[in-house]
């Protein structure tokens, strides 16, 4: 593989959770960052993933990234466009989603999100958007792969507000749930990935990106932070990716423009 | 407001509103990113509606301002926030401050809100879906319960309708029967319109006879109690066919947004201030000064 | 018998049934009067397969066909009869004289097997309904049972999710990536596909792209395992595009399926006797004089 | 009105049916009797009546009778084409239904139907097709036509199997069952109108068509058929009423023959 030094801490990220990303799945996708990861593997190692968005594209394939869940963009060459309800009964719940990947405003060690509240939730400190579909995808998609930047504020010791479901309290309490995904696989963030302990559940730092250290990572992580014996490192994002997350970014740039004359 | 004939007649959306919504009712205003109906949210902030129970999954610009302007008693909601911006201020100063007074807040997830909406047109008092378990959303949200499969003796959650008084709904056509054309992306408009009492739709233009158009469904005039037209009326969100999003506006919004004064004088200067939603268009070209 | 670049490969029918259709399996063959998979049936009474257990909302012909033939150890379905001219003769032989041999039976109402499908198609171990309270249906069918609201306590009615191991519908389009499109009415075919562990469609052809058409609906590739082009497969129903229902051999099939041995020996002679349904179709051809 | 002696007494029947139909109301229609009524209704008195056939055809506006409830006329123009859920779920459960169109093999004095079985169940005499979507039109539309040729095989007794609920076991029976349609309104045969007694719910007389006679009435039911005190005689079809009615059928087997070579 071929290096490039020159790229950013986002871009990394980025690039890292496009990785995860096999072709041929079938993904339930994010807005954000998730959604720009899912369109960098689709357009590179992975053509044929299959992208669901929440609005009820099947098969999205934007050519610019979507600045919205429901963008024309996705549903102009969408395989099939559903209703909501359809996108989340017929194929979220149905267990059609081989990967659900969502973004996050808090995570605990287990793996679980809140994306509601900072603070009490009859008088909170910051209400967040709340729930939309990450609840679900959270317990349906057959894996899970979180994408969110790594910093104390995000990565909290205790969640707020549970909004949706990782391994709960650790091992066994997805089976207890009765949820039929395996719950999250990996997190990737600007400075590292970090998987599940297979015993524990617990998430554990098990590779750093070029550039950055455990100690960074531990610093800006709200629990102690466990760091797996053999600590990998990312493979930097290689040209061909790098050039086409920017190619990616640089037209969705342009569209935006576009829209705002 | 149905034609003697029996299709539902064309009016303006002065009267769709003055009709069909009061105070107090539960209104559902829908419309996944696509086909917002703005226009009409526009219209319920002129004519001074209170006490509303607003309801929408995706409560946006139209439902802050709404909210801003104390429309609303309640929210029934599952994602509130500017899309692909960031947060929703005057929903968050609502929550956060009781600004401009106590908001009420009952909150779902996605495939809740759209379960509730089928079975509010399917004329059944709850939905089941896999969901909910192990979040913290059943200690907050009351209309969360388990129910047993009488069949398998699963334990699964449980939803109840949705049945708003009214939905509102922005469509790209009409015809001349009455009948609804939504293309593209069309969400939970059909559903929440026929979990409703009354339905308003506003269209982009009247056609003399539909064709057919990619993923279009048809709400046939008997399920529609108004059409209004009105060009541009998902503005800034975008119309399939006839405009696209202005993602300018949505960025706009939240320095506006973001301060009380700063809202209520472009409320004021821009919704309160103008007749109608074509007069509004007209109001904010001329303010919006862009590199 | 996906591809390897995740599409849906293109197969001979007689290939996808060995593949995906065995003995003993439930399978359901859908198409409300409209794309009745007959190409599909043909095949699976062609390569011989027993025990099945056979699911469908209207069981015409093609069911007529696959009891009598002695394909089937059990149907499930709501509404078995010619559509448009009378009884099912081998269906009723089977029920009320035991030939070719027992046939278990397990009858819904229209809306109660649309709803079994849908629960199937949405994971969910059953779904709710309004219907079957005071008709003597619970009385003979195990598989409907009452539940309680769990907000309001009103009692309704539920039944069990359908999951075939097989749907197969009949479709007019694929296209290049695998996608299966269908318009006009759809009937019940989305959810049928949707609920099965396994699908196969049968198309008119294979275009390059997909162009709207009215009503239509896109099955993507991911949610189909076979592809079959059987141009007239779904003869003697019609195909909305292609070609209309031959109404006249609704009506031959009265006296033909009305007596055991004309009965056995059309069918051998025109499908037993044929490889495939294009060969069916000059079989049966040449045999009509129609006035 | 003018009257016209040379009709049928089918034809009668189908004329009376019609003018049941009022205009502008919805009315979900089964095939055979009840479509050809309706669509008489729609072609003379009741253009914006608003057809429902159970295959998802929403404001059909068939040119012929369609041969069968999902045939291509019946989309070809109709305001909207559904699921088959949909149009169970949305259209008749919600509610949007005003009448039901109703055939039946065999009906008993409250309107009760059979169409599953004649003798026992386990080993029946005659199997009928069984219920379709008439259980759930039959409790769920605002009322119900049924039209039917009277016979004492179809007018029976006691039904062989209960497939439709009219007034179940009369007065009182729908409101205990928690059927929010009011039931079955009127019964059209081809010697006259039957009408539920506001009181015990029982079907009674309360019209005759032209020529036709009490006796013989009596004589093609079941059980010991009420005769209104106030008799009333059918009008006669009106020469436009048969005009179009036969107009329709014609059309219907020329399209039908085509449909054949």
């Amino acid at each position: 593989m071929s290096g490039n030094s020159e790229y950013t801490t986002d871009e990394m990220m980025t690039v890292a959770a496009s990785r995860e990303l096999h072709d041929g799945v079938s993904c339930f996708v994010g807005i954000g960052l998730p959604s720009e990861a899912a369109n960098l593997a689709r357009a590179t190692h992975a053509p044929n993933c299959f992208l669901i968005y929440e609005s009820g594209t099947l098969g999205a394939k934007p050519d610019v990234l979507p600045l919205s869940i429901g963008d024309g963009v996705l549903a102009e060459h969408a395989d099939s466009v559903v209703s909501v309800p359809e996108v989340f009964n017929y194929w979220l719940q149905a267990g059609r989603v081989d990967v659900g990947f969502l973004g996050a405003a808090q995570i605990d060690r287990y793996g679980n999100i809140n994306t509601t509240v900072v603070g009490d939730y009859a008088s909170p400190k910051v209400r967040l958007p709340g729930a939309g579909g990450a609840p679900e995808i959270a317990a349906s998609a057959k894996e899970v792969i979180v994408i969110l930047r790594h910093s104390r504020r995000a990565f909290v010791e205790k969640l707020a507000f549970v909004t949706s479901v990782g391994f709960g309290e650790g091992a066994g309490s997805r089976e207890k749930l009765g949820y039929s995904g395996a719950g999250p696989s990996v997190i990737i963030t600007d400075l590292g990935v970090l998987r599940p302990d297979p015993e524990t559940r617990e998430f554990t730092l098990t590779a750093l990106h070029p550039g950055a250290t455990v100690e960074q990572a531990k610093e800006a992580t709200g629990w102690d932070l466990a760091v797996a014996d053999e600590l990998l490192t990312t493979d930097p994002p290689e040209a061909r990716e790098l050039e086409v997350l920017r190619d990616l970014k640089e037209r969705t740039e342009r569209a935006k423009r576009k829209a705002e004359v | 407001m149905a034609e003697a004939e029996g299709r539902t007649g064309v009016v303006s959306l002065t009267e769709a509103i003055r009709e069909l919504v009061e105070d107090g009712d539960t209104v559902a205003l829908e419309g996944f990113t696509h086909l917002i109906p703005t226009a009409a949210a526009h219209e319920i902030i002129r004519q001074g509606r209170r006490d509303l129970t607003l309801v929408r999954m995706t409560p946006d610009l139209i439902y802050d301002q709404l909210i801003g302007m104390g429309c609303a008693r309640k929210l029934v909601f599952s994602w509130g926030g500017n899309p692909g911006v960031g947060s929703l201020h005057r929903f968050r100063d609502a929550v956060e401050r009781g600004y401009p007074h106590e908001l009420e807040i009952e909150e779902h997830s996605h495939a809740g809100m759209a379960n509730r909406y089928v079975a509010g047109a399917s004329n059944l008092p709850f939905a089941v879906l896999r969901g909910y378990v192990g979040t913290d959303l059943p200690s907050v949200t009351k209309t969360i319960a388990p129910v047993e499969c009488p069949f398998t003796g699963e334990r699964l959650m449980a939803v109840p309708a949705l049945r708003p008084d009214v939905a509102v709904i922005h469509a790209q056509q009409a015809d001349s029967r009455g009948n609804v054309m939504l293309w593209g992306i069309t969400g939970i408009q059909k559903e929440a319109a026929l979990s409703a009492k009354r339905v308003i739709a506003t269209v982009e233009e009247v056609v003399d006879e539909f064709r057919p158009r990619p993923f279009g469904i048809v709400l046939p005039s008997v399920a529609v109690d108004a059409i209004a037209v009105e060009p541009g009326g998902s503005h800034p969100s975008y119309a399939a066919g006839y405009y696209d999003r202005d993602n300018a506006f949505y960025e706009d919004w939240d320095p506006i947004s973001r301060d009380r004064e700063k809202f209520s004088d472009w409320m004021e200067r821009h919704v309160l201030g103008t007749k109608d939603f074509s007069e509004y268009l007209k109001s904010i070209e001329k303010e919006v000064v862009r590199p």
